[in-house]
């Protein structure tokens, strides 16, 4: 089988769709270079470097997705979409339903997300379960290079706004340019089948909000998404250890959620740990324990996620950021009680 | 385009319609039928017309708050607008818009109650313009306020760099709901275009076939040079801010009212701790003197409709037959609106 | 006792500390004449009138207070803090950890929120379980004009970044300038004792955090802020008939949540709704049930809150926001199961 | 201060301690030492010195991600500072900001990695300064491609509009991480400054003299006027955007990595669909340009510190002994840094 980064897995997506449709454009900051391959095989018409003015040119490309173009604008980390946030709250998101449903906008934005590699609270956050909370709007986070690549084609297919947030510890392209930057005396927890890995030989359009089961299990489910999953992987392997099976579902999609199958799982296991990058309060890990409680579901539940701003020192970043560690422990706990 | 005569009757009839279709709203919001804010036109007709009868199929237009004219103006269904302004479920956006969202797929036109917002909206439609190799230009219509919108300034940097057929149309009517633009914006609006590289003129902008005619050539190049252009147009709005402008209706109170109104005024005038009397009275001085600049402005002198029709008198009859087609068509609107509405309940 | 209106009590508290502390200013659109009587009792220099340009006038409040003022910023509508949300996000909540917790953002930034006058969309937003998904601010909804009062003389007194939402159907100011407007002939369903009522003869501190009991009760407890709060007073009334005894908290703080007293309450009735305005998915209600969950209690769990954009039609708005109606029937339901 | 004359030695000695820190912390950085991004100041220390060196107590200081030289300029201890970058508990914000979110309250020194956040932060530094009534002003330092985010452009307002002691210090190199501002900027800068009502100069920042000199009236009037002032300073960064710059490693690469590199472009140069190759031809020639561009620029004589140090050649003791005074307290520093570092291990 074919195997490819994360990085490719994407381009490679965008590739093929731009050549079958005239009408996607990608824009963003020098995507001339960060997006080198698409810049030389498509031109500057439709691979459009522009100023740092993330209000201005997301707030452009709402209104260019309604002219019946299909932008993919990159706002390079996710930090970063503060500054654009009205056009995705009050515009992006509610164009569809202000015009009574006659206007699509289709449109991606793009964005890196996560942190584990030493740049700070105010460019390693993660923001999906932020996002999610603005009805109107999809939020997706795949998690290794065959899901980046479906995803990214179910992306570019809806005609509704998505925001595809990639983790930069999965992604060459950032953590070489953010992080390594050449040098071979650092190095951060990546994994790798998160990182490069095989991928289908014709790229799928996913199921919109339909999550991944990774591993079965009977125990108890871990939910979580990106990197968190590769946590919950590793936390699986020692568990297994102690006779505790994990189940492990890969959301993927944070809005729309799949809320059925983690209904179905925690059915069976009872227990639940989301593992969750985002910050704690008011996010995702609530969500979730909420339609569970909806949904008469009778089951234990625990959360790990970011609890304040992200702090610059690895030591510090470390000890607050979900890992492999905590969860074996939170499952542990869990099972003693 | 350059060289054509504006036909001034017919834009007198754009203004006069949508100056009776703003006033029927203004009935139907006084009555009740209408909720929440309404942001009229009243008063900056002659930009609208003078802009919008330049423009053909597959031009945009990204509107602020006040769109109604405008899109009156575009040719949208006016029983479809005003149902979707009375929040019917047959309206322009089914009742889920409102007056300050409204948003017409077919004729390109999309409105933002956001401040400033219409400026990367006009970036936008411009550049799926361009990219598709069309002729069509996009408008933004904006406040002197909203100018020193930070999106907005960059919307003039974006238009510029990329080369982009964006009609900038700044309606100065010199005060954002309260506040004098004067007292908030540093340096001049055309200056600024031009510090973007994007060449831009102040109009009168009560005077419709002026505006008509800048417009021609500008508009004219503009789809020659597929490039941006920035219009300051000076205006006023009859209404003030809003229907039910505080301080209009400060102005249009009776003496009871006033002193109701200038109650709280003197006690703060007379607390005891704070800035000094002086300064006080200063304040006072101020609030009371935008009071009086507000009712000023909206002289009948000022009216884009008197100036127009009194150019027109000349031919009285033609006047009187445009004038009375107009209160027809609105009056045969609005019957056929009730009846819609009636019919549901 | 002295009776006040929300606007006065908010307005009282403000005068009361601008006289006691220089260095609180007022910034924002149109304050001149929307805080009239604070402009002319200090003056233009206190009381200071913006540009439309909320990202940069936000963004100098927060260092206006990391150089000592005590800036009481205005963001008319909650809706268009989108445009200064970077200003919120990546700054006024960051700096007092980036410093090391050595410089603090004495801020508070003000803000009109809520529906049901018929404004649609992008002008009726709550977004309060948004807002405290941010580590490092507050957030604070009360629901009557003496709580207003105490809540804003807390919000000024602390050291760190509050947002002080004012729900509109409270607000005289803002319901006669945007809705009423000198005419007679429309009417909302304006709760009147959060209206006007009753007002303590000397503004207290209240605890950062702490929520109100608004009403004790036996069978289910409701949990809201604002104009919720008296849906649930209502529905309270129509479900004592039915023999069913509500306890209402009215959270006052979303961030701080003073989860002990949910848990409290919730391990005494065993029942919970949450009534939110505030979009459904990824917010304050998901929050609550976490929290619960997190803390081994039993509980039976509903909510009631916004699902998507906010019609423009009273009609249909009427339809998505959360009723005194709605509630009843969710109580009720949840006693038949 | 008009009329006085630099000590050329002294900012000389400034711009040395800052190179000579920078180059420790990137040897650090390449010894892993140090993680995530890293900006650096080398080959903008002419700007920092020159107008660092006029500020007095009380003036604040808004930065952008390139915050090492000027807050070493500005005083604040270097030990401190470069325990910060490590991630250290006793560093300057305890190891929780890092390099660019670095916080000085006794200097009122604060940081963003915000493009353009800048520059309301200046205007909120300035706005409590005339508040207070104090002779202080504020510093906004930022890129050229800051000087089109948004909210620096209405900054510009805010400080016009207000009139407050903010001066604006555009550190122009051309570029923002790989793009040319020209392609992105319409307009020109000071241009833009004088259409809000600002003046500006253009200046040549890489003589430290010179940015001293006119730093000297522009800032002593600023505290008479207490209004604001536009600087563009050209200037070049010999890092690139930061340590490890991709662009930066495809100039010094080796011809081997080199053909690594152009591996993949010559692929999308022939996948079958896409553009013409004639198109493809002009993009990759655009890159490569840029490449040799960047490397271009960064040529010794743009280098500020060589530039300055020519001019102090005639005294070349002095300057010896500078160079290695300051040669010693750096050595002392990494010194003393490694002893704590290692103490905790
Ligand atoms: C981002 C944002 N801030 C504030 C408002 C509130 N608001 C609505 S209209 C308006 C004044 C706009 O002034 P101007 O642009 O001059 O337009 P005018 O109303 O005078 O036509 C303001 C502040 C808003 N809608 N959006
Ligand atoms: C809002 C925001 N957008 C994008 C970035 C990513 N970014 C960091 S530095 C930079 C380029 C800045 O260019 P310029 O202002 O010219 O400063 P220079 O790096 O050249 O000194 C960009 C785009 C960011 N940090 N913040
Ligand atoms: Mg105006
Ligand atoms: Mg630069």
């Amino acid at each position: 089988m074919k195997k490819m980064s994360f990085d490719q897995a994407i381009e490679s997506v965008i590739q093929q769709e731009m050549i079958n449709d005239k009408n996607i454009i990608v824009m963003g900051e020098d995507v001339h270079t960060i997006r080198l391959n698409l810049f030389i095989q498509f031109g500057k018409e439709r691979v459009i470097s522009t100023p740092i003015c993330e209000d201005a040119f997301l707030g452009a490309a709402v209104t260019a997705a309604m002219a019946g173009l299909r932008p993919i604008v990159e706002i390079m980390l996710v930090d970063f979409i503060g500054v654009a946030m009205d056009a995705i709250l009050n515009h992006a998101a509610k164009v569809n339903f202000f015009s009574g449903n006659k206007w699509d906008v289709p449109l991606v934005i793009r964005s890196a997300c996560g942190g584990g590699y030493g740049d700070g609270g105010q460019h390693e956050q993660s923001l999906w379960g932020w996002l999610a909370h603005i009805p109107g709007i999809s939020v997706v986070v795949p998690s290794n290079p065959s899901d980046a690549g479906n995803l990214m084609l179910s992306a570019i297919q809806m005609n509704s706004p998505v925001i595809f947030l990639e983790h930069k510890l999965l992604s060459d392209l950032w953590l070489d340019s953010m992080a390594y930057g050449g040098r071979t005396t650092v190095n951060f927890d990546v994994p790798s089948a998160g990182k490069y890995s095989e991928v289908p030989t014709k790229w799928e359009d996913l199921l919109v909000g339909q999550l991944n089961v990774v591993k079965e299990g009977i125990d108890i489910t871990l939910v979580s998404v990106g990197v968190g999953v590769h946590r919950c992987l590793e936390a699986a392997e020692i568990l297994k250890d102690k006779n505790i099976s994990c189940e492990i579902l890969d959301l993927r999609w944070i809005s729309p959620l799949d809320s059925s199958n983690i209904i179905r799982s925690v059915k069976k296991t009872g227990k639940i740990i989301v593992v969750d990058e985002d910050y704690k309060q008011f996010g995702l890990s609530g969500e979730i324990s909420a339609i569970l409680l909806e949904n008469h579901v009778n089951f234990k539940y625990g959360r790990i996620c970011t609890e304040g701003t992200i702090p610059f020192s690895r030591k510090l970043e470390d000890q607050v950021l979900p890992s492999a560690k905590k969860i074996v422990e939170k499952v542990v706990l869990m099972f003693e009680e | 385009m350059n060289n054509e005569e504006p036909d001034i009757f017919a834009l007198y009839e754009l203004m006069f319609y949508s100056r009776r279709f703003e006033e029927m709203v203004q009935e139907l919001w006084d009555k009740g039928k209408i909720f929440g804010e309404m942001h009229m036109s009243l008063g900056e007709e002659a930009i609208n017309a003078g802009v919008i009868s330049h423009l053909v199929e597959g031009d945009a237009i990204a509107l602020d708050h006040r769109g109604t004219s405008p899109l009156i103006m575009r040719g949208i269904n006016p029983k479809k607008l005003l149902l979707e302004l009375l929040g019917h479920p047959n309206g322009l956006c089914r009742g889920n818009g409102g007056h300050m969202h409204l948003f017409s797929k077919e004729h390109l036109v999309a409105s933002s109650g956001i401040v400033g917002a219409s400026g990367p909206a006009a970036v936008g439609f411009a550049l799926a313009s361009k990219y598709k190799k069309k002729q069509n230009i996009a408008i933004a219509f904006f406040g002197e306020g909203a100018a020193n919108q930070s999106m907005m300034l960059s919307s003039l940097n974006l238009a510029s760099a990329w080369n982009l057929p964006v009609l900038f149309v700044c309606k100065d009517n010199d005060v954002s709901i309260t506040t004098p633009s004067k007292e908030v914006t540093g340096g001049n609006l055309t200056e600024r275009a031009k510090s973007f590289g994007i060449n831009g003129i102040e109009l009168n902008g009560l005077d419709v076939e002026f505006v008509w005619q800048k417009c021609a050539s500008i508009i004219d190049n503009m789809r020659k040079t597929m490039s941006p252009f920035f219009i300051v147009a000076k205006c006023i709005h009859k209404e003030g801010h809003l229907l039910g402008d505080s301080i209009l209706r400060a102005q249009r109170s009776t003496i009871k009212e006033s002193i109701e109104r200038t109650g709280p005024l003197l006690k703060s005038l007379t607390r005891l701790k704070g800035a000094s009397i002086l300064k006080r009275g200063a304040s006072i001085a101020k609030i009371m003197s935008l009071i009086t600049k507000i009712g000023d402005q909206l002289k009948k002198r000022n009216d884009p409709l008197v100036l127009a029709k009194n150019k027109l008198k000349k031919n009285n009859e033609k006047l009187e037959l445009i004038e009375s087609k107009v209160n027809n068509q609105i009056e045969t609107l609005i019957f056929d609106v009730m009846k819609t509405i009636e019919g549901d309940e």
